[in-house]
């Protein structure tokens, strides 16, 4: 049964189409990458799933619900949590304080909340920067600190917008280790935007490629990356393979 | 170690609060000789000489000074073997919980009375201390009628209260109305909508009523926002009434002065009650000749009394100003606590309270005979007189004994 | 299949505003007439209208720099009311020294305004201290004290006031304007076509537009960005210098009038929908007939109620104003 | 209109003790909460120490402080400027004296009642306000425009004695149950002393509560916030209820002590401002910022009034003017956010931690 299902999504801004006639659907447990072109609706795809955006049309349904329209923080509690691609911490806190916020929903107790937050700064390795202001990291400590947030959160599914970009290629290692590990060891469920290629082919177990607000195509990395549409779609020139893109 | 930081800092702001409130250690120091046997006796004055009365507060505190130095020269306090009295004075700035905490003072600084304070709102908080504190507490110029509903003893008033004076308004206006044999059957009244407007349009409504007067339209507005009253003057025209009357504060009913210029309503007189504007020097030199005719119901100061004209007199050389009725009554409320000390013979406040709900002061401004305080702490002899504006001064007209000259019952468009 | 962006023609736009403005048309007929049915008194309405107009003109003319600082600057200018009163006071005080004709003080006025304002802005709001809303609220509240209680301190609370020379009256269908009020209409208006003008035709109204519809962008093509919020706040602060010299036959002058155009002008704004010049005037006017007809239907209650009644409802339903787009 | 000065040097203590493998300090609150009980215990005594008017002055003082605690809940720790907190103060103020006058109900009753009228009066504007998605200018001049409908009505309605306000009837004696002592009574004080204090440890105890902790991160960033479970709707309404019940107690006390409201006291402008430069001046969205700030606004204008009506000879020419309390608090209003826009206390803590940390 799928855990996260999409039908007919759209969704408009002032005559432009972000998204149109969206149909997915994620299995518990899978890894699935969204990727396309600038401008092809990812993040409002995100929204839409997240209910930071109500949809025009179509329906949201997570673990068998309806939740199409559900406010934000209803479908965090339930498990669906994501990362922004623009890093929005919480600029007055420290970074375990930002992590120990989005995890108070779920864990009762100080000492216990601390030590849950301690726990998924480390994971992320940021055990060093734990009681600085959040505003001192710099972009991969920003990174990192929108995963630890969100991993706080308790997720069912993991939507990660970008959590890649801005990495140097030595500091993308430990979050794709991380990710797999995420599902392995907690059965999380993923589904993240990526433009790195490499990462994508690496991880999902499934693509969707987003083109002008639609699904443009779906299937295995391999698949995706052979179709004659999607490589159209990246005007011709041929996704990037290479890490460092 | 930042326990001890923030102690730090926080002992600092104590030392603050320890400084700030020493600033003010030099007017509060006086209070040792309080109601001993020696020194001069304390009368602690209360107005408001800073804020946007300013101008008034000034005046009264300066009237209440030359009483004060009228008692003096007079040999002070005969009975007390002629001890000097002193004036203490005190800012309100207008504010109700700055006059009680000003009034506090005075009297912890040893006054055996207080006079003030010009607004009913300051007058309604400092008479509770007065009160708490059994000081005698007499009222020079407050409006307002409810502070003397609480059954308070050491409250009074000299002026006539807002009611009083608007069921004058409505007497002097049927009598005027019918000596110049135009007597009036319709009156329309707009007020002000605080507590000074509507308390003596309520009076006013009451009195005219029961001689037999229709009141309508009653018309109320708001004197801090509106800027423009020819729709209302429209009513009034519309309506068809006699006469118009005008309770409100200066500025707006300047504003009603022009809107009555402007749109010409068929009226016999307009006849302000309790007016802030139609009885002032300053009306008749900003309105210009659109004020003339216009009469007014007031407390005010006896121009027919020479004892007055000497005291405006030596205020006017004084201070380059004309003295204005509210100083003179600051003036009479001094004299009464003084005569009230001189009666007991004594500085304590209770015994001086009880003085004073006995004495009888003549008054330099107008009044039905002296100063006498009834059980509520109401003079008993205060009145309102008429005037009217004619030939761009400001003439008392009625009741004739005060009349420095007589009504002219008409309008001058 | 295609994303497109609907290139809402000009002339579908105009179609809205205008679609908008008749139906605020038929609001105001209709409680005109609710008016009439309360007072049933034809002459007293009427002459209610005229005056509501003739005060809206007046609010129309204090709101339009404000309303302009709003839009270009996004400052929420507390102290303008303020500003409005120093103005009056140097009205107030040109008159009594050289006796000059009270609307001959713009001469005076405009320029004093013109430099007071950029010199607020330059000196108290541009930089990083005054980058916040918050910090420009609370800068433009202290500013608007200080210039309150400094005219306070320095020339006492008597309201002062100036007559107009040659005061007449006019006839309107049995209604009667004063001739002051007229006038200040009238320049109400002409301000509001000038200021219209300026933005629509001249260089510095285009950079001015350009600032407030984009200032990072403007700042690419070559305009000095910094320079036209003083430039615009320096003309907003000489709209209430003028403002100032029109109204001054018309009040008394206090420290403190300004407190009660202030609130009035910020709802007038925001009915106008910020930044929209001829909004302000057309805002003015209804306010102006708010507060008249409030008198009518709430017997007893401030006309200012009326005023923050619209106002919340404004704010809740119409933010962008009635005449700007949601955006 | 952060806090990561104090926050940060929290975490500073925090680390530096983990390093020196010492017994872990004590926990933010907790330090606060003694803090603030070293400093009640301090003040205790001084109302046997100040001469009376200056302990009229410490008593202001006290209810300034109350104030702009409520204030700096709602726009402080919330970030929802509010314009019209003389709103809640009245209601607090209005509530009070009606139950007493009309009534005979005790003022702590009526405390009470105006905390919970102020309370819900807060959700409802509230409520339409975030459900309209009213922001920043818009929203504080939303709020500034209920405040003064609330004025405009009360003038004019006759049920609450219209413009003439309320009187609060004396009593023999005095009574803690009635909030009535003899005038210049030091009960006044440690009554005010207690609420303060009640009014300060809850603002610390909310500001390091589960719901503390999410309203500040709604004021950080809304949506980042509500995509980690935290309720937007709910902080927001408990946030500006909180403030407006803690903001009224100083209205219902500022009638029990000064035995006398009306409409323009009550909710008047002035007080909204009042609350506003208080807590602006010590440190907006602190926890000590708005007891700084209580301490400096609340005997300016003692100071001034002393300095205006003795003047030094430099100063002779300000005898009798009026208005310098308000100027000089206006140009350190502009001055401090120009220049230490944490305010105060924000600021030095902020150097104090800085130092710590170098």
């Amino acid at each position: 049964m799928s855990l996260l299902e999409l039908a007919g999504v759209g969704k408009q801004f002032r005559g432009l189409r972000a998204l149109s006639d969206v149909d997915m659907s994620v299995s518990e447990g899978e890894i699935v990458g969204v990727i396309g072109p600038n401008g092809a609706g990812k993040t409002t795809l995100f929204n839409v799933i997240c209910g930071a955006l109500k949809p025009d049309s179509g329906r949201v349904r997570f673990a068998g619900d309806d939740v199409t329209g559900r406010r934000p923080e209803v479908l965090a509690r339930a498990g669906m949590v994501r990362t922004f691609q623009l890093m929005r911490p919480f600029a007055s806190m420290s970074v375990a304080e930002n992590v120990s916020l989005a995890a108070q929903h779920h864990t009762r107790g100080a000492a216990r909340l601390r030590g849950h937050a301690m726990d998924v700064v480390d994971r992320v390795g940021l055990a060093e920067w734990a009681h600085r202001p959040a505003t001192e990291l710099p972009t991969a400590g920003l990174k990192r600190l929108e995963l630890a947030r969100a991993l706080a959160a308790g997720p069912r599914v993991l939507l990660l917008d970008e959590v890649l970009a801005g990495l140097l290629p030595a500091e993308r290692e430990p979050v794709l280790d991380l990710l797999a590990e995420l599902r392995e060891r907690d059965g999380t469920t993923l589904v993240f935007i990526e433009h790195i290629m490499a990462a994508v082919m690496r991880l999902s177990d499934r693509v969707v490629v987003l083109d002008q607000g639609a699904v443009l195509a779906t299937g295995t990395p391999d698949e995706v990356t052979a179709d004659p549409r999607v490589i159209d779609a990246y005007l011709g020139e041929e996704p990037t393979t290479h890490a460092d893109a | 170690m930042i326990v001890r930081k923030l102690i730090a800092a926080a002992s600092t702001g104590l030392l603050l609060v320890t400084a700030g409130c020493g600033g003010s250690a030099p007017s509060g120091a006086a209070g040792d000789a309080a109601g001993s046997g020696s020194g001069p006796v304390r009368i602690g004055a209360l107005h408001p000489v800073s804020g946007s009365m300013a101008v008034d507060g000034l005046q009264m505190r300066r009237g209440a000074q030359l009483a004060v130095e009228k008692i003096n020269e007079a040999g002070g306090i005969a009975s007390l073997g002629g001890r000097d009295v002193q004036l203490t004075t005190a800012d309100t700035q207008g504010k109700p919980e700055i006059g009680q905490s000003e009034a506090q003072r005075l009297i912890s600084g040893g006054a055996v009375g207080l006079v003030g304070t010009y607004q009913s709102s300051v007058s309604s908080n400092v008479s509770v201390v007065a009160e708490r504190n059994e000081v005698p507490f007499v009222m020079d110029v407050t409006a307002a009628d409810e502070i003397f509903q609480h059954g308070y003893r050491y409250s009074f008033r000299v002026q006539p209260g807002n009611g009083a004076i608007a069921t004058s308004a409505a007497e002097f206006l049927t009598k005027v109305s019918e000596q110049a044999g135009k007597p009036v059957r319709k009156v329309a009244i707009m007020h002000e909508q605080t507590d000074f407007g509507t308390g003596a349009a309520d009076a006013f409504t009451e009195a005219a009523t029961d001689l037999g007067l229709e009141v309508a339209p009653r018309i109320s507005y708001d004197a801090t926002t509106a800027s423009d009253f020819t729709s209302q003057i429209t009513q009034v025209k519309a309506s068809g009434a006699d006469v118009l009357a005008v309770s409100g504060y200066y500025s707006d009913s300047l504003l009603i002065a022009q809107a009555i210029n402007a749109v010409k309503p068929d009226l016999d007189a307009v006849w302000g009650v309790s007016n802030g504007a139609y009885d002032q020097p300053k009306f008749v030199s900003d309105a210009g000749p659109i004020g003339e005719n216009y009469f007014s119901t007031n407390y005010h100061f006896d121009a027919q009394n020479p004892e007055t004209r000497q005291l405006r007199e030596e205020y006017q050389r004084r201070y380059g100003a004309p003295m204005r009725t509210g100083a003179v009554l600051a003036y009479d409320a001094v004299q009464t606590i003084a005569a009230g000390v001189e009666h007991a013979g004594s500085t304590d406040p209770v015994a001086v309270r009880n003085a004073i709900a006995k004495v009888k002061v003549d008054p330099l401004t107008v009044g039905d005979g002296p100063v006498r305080f009834g059980r509520d702490g109401e003079n008993v002899n205060s009145a309102a007189v008429l005037m009217q504006i004619q030939n761009g001064r400001v003439k008392q007209v009625y009741p004739p004994r005060k009349a420095e000259s007589d009504p002219d019952y008409s309008v001058a468009w | 299949m295609t994303a497109t962006i609907d290139s809402e023609p000009r002339a579908s736009v105009n179609l809205a505003v205008l679609k908008r403005a008749g139906m605020v048309g038929v609001l105001v007929a209709a409680a005109v007439v609710f008016a009439l049915l309360k007072s049933g008194s034809g002459i007293v309405v009427w002459q209610s209208v005229v005056t509501g107009l003739l005060t809206g003109g007046l609010y129309g003319l204090i709101a339009m720099g404000l309303t302009l600082i709003f839009g270009v600057l996004d400052i929420v200018n507390f102290a303008h009311g303020a500003m409005l009163a120093v103005a009056m006071f140097i009205s107030f005080g040109v008159v009594q020294a050289t006796g000059l004709h009270p609307y001959l003080t713009m001469l005076v006025t405009v320029p004093a305004l013109f430099l007071v304002g950029a010199a607020v802005h330059r000196g108290l709001l541009s930089g990083s201290g005054g980058a916040t809303l918050e910090n420009q609220l609370l800068i433009t509240l202290g500013l608007s004290l200080l210039l309150e209680n400094g005219l306070l301190m320095f020339f006492g609370a008597e309201p002062k006031n100036v007559t107009l020379p040659g005061e007449t009256q006019f006839g309107v269908f049995g209604a009667v304007v004063s001739g002051s009020r007229l006038y200040a209409f009238l320049g109400a208006i002409a301000l509001g076509l000038l200021l219209y003008w300026m933005l629509q035709h001249t260089r510095l109204g285009t950079a001015v537009r350009a600032v407030a519809s984009n200032g990072p962008g403007a700042e690419l093509v070559g305009i000095n960005v910094r320079r036209i919020h003083t430039l615009t706040f320096a003309i907003g602060a000489a709209c209430a210098g003028a403002a100032a010299a029109l109204a001054v036959p018309l009040l008394s002058v206090t420290p403190t009038l300004g407190e009660q155009f202030n609130i009035t002008a910020f709802v007038v704004v925001v009915l106008g929908g910020m930044g929209n010049v001829v909004g302000a005037l057309v805002g003015g006017l209804l306010i102006g007939l708010v507060e008249q007809l409030t008198t009518i239907y709430l017997d007893g209650q401030s006309s200012l109620l009326g005023v923050f009644v619209v106002f919340v409802l404004v704010l809740f339903l119409r933010p962008q104003g009635l005449f700007g787009r949601r955006t | 209109m952060t806090d990561t000065a104090t926050t940060g040097a929290a975490g500073a203590t925090r680390a530096t003790a983990a390093q020196a493998g010492t017994a872990p300090p004590l926990r933010p609150q907790n330090r606060q909460l003694l803090i603030l009980a070293v400093l009640v215990l301090l003040a205790i005594p001084l109302p046997l120490i100040l001469p009376p008017a200056q302990g009229a002055v410490a008593v202001r003082i006290l209810i300034f402080l109350i104030m702009a605690v409520g204030w700096n809940i709602m726009s402080g720790f919330g970030g929802l400027f509010s314009f019209g907190h003389a709103a809640y103060f009245g209601l607090g103020a209005y509530t009070s004296a009606y139950l007493l006058v009309e009534h005979g109900v005790s003022p702590w009753v009526g405390m009470a009642a105006g905390m919970a009228v102020a309370a819900a009066v807060a959700m409802v504007i509230g409520y339409f306000s975030f459900r309209y998605n009213l922001k920043g200018a818009y929203f504080a001049l939303a709020t500034f425009a209920f405040a003064e409908m609330l004025r405009l009505v009360t003038t004019s309605t006759d049920a609450v004695n219209g413009a003439v306000g309320y009187q609060v009837p004396l009593i023999q004696g005095s009574s803690v149950w009635q909030l009535q002592f003899p005038a210049g009574s030091p009960a006044y004080f440690w009554i005010a002393l207690v609420l303060a204090g009640l009014a300060v440890a809850v603002s610390i105890l909310f500001r390091h509560s589960h719901a503390g902790r999410y309203v500040v991160a709604i004021r950080d960033d809304e949506l980042a916030a509500a995509s980690v479970g935290a309720p937007v709707m709910r902080h927001k309404l408990l946030t500006v209820a909180l403030s407006a019940a803690i903001t009224a107690i100083a209205g219902a006390f500022y009638t029990q002590y000064y035995l006398f409201i009306d409409p323009q006291l009550a909710f008047g402008s002035s007080v909204s401002i009042e609350a506003i430069v208080t807590a602006v001046i010590g440190g907006i969205g602190t926890i000590w910022g708005p007891v700084v700030g209580a301490v400096i606004v609340g005997s300016l204008s003692d100071v001034t009034a002393t300095l205006l009506a003795t003047p030094p000879e430099f100063l002779g020419f300000l005898q009798g003017r009026s208005g310098l309390d308000v100027i000089l608090y206006a140009v350190m209003l502009i001055l401090i956010v120009r220049l230490m826009p944490k305010g105060i206390f924000g600021t030095l803590a902020g150097k104090i931690s800085e130092r710590r940390r170098r």
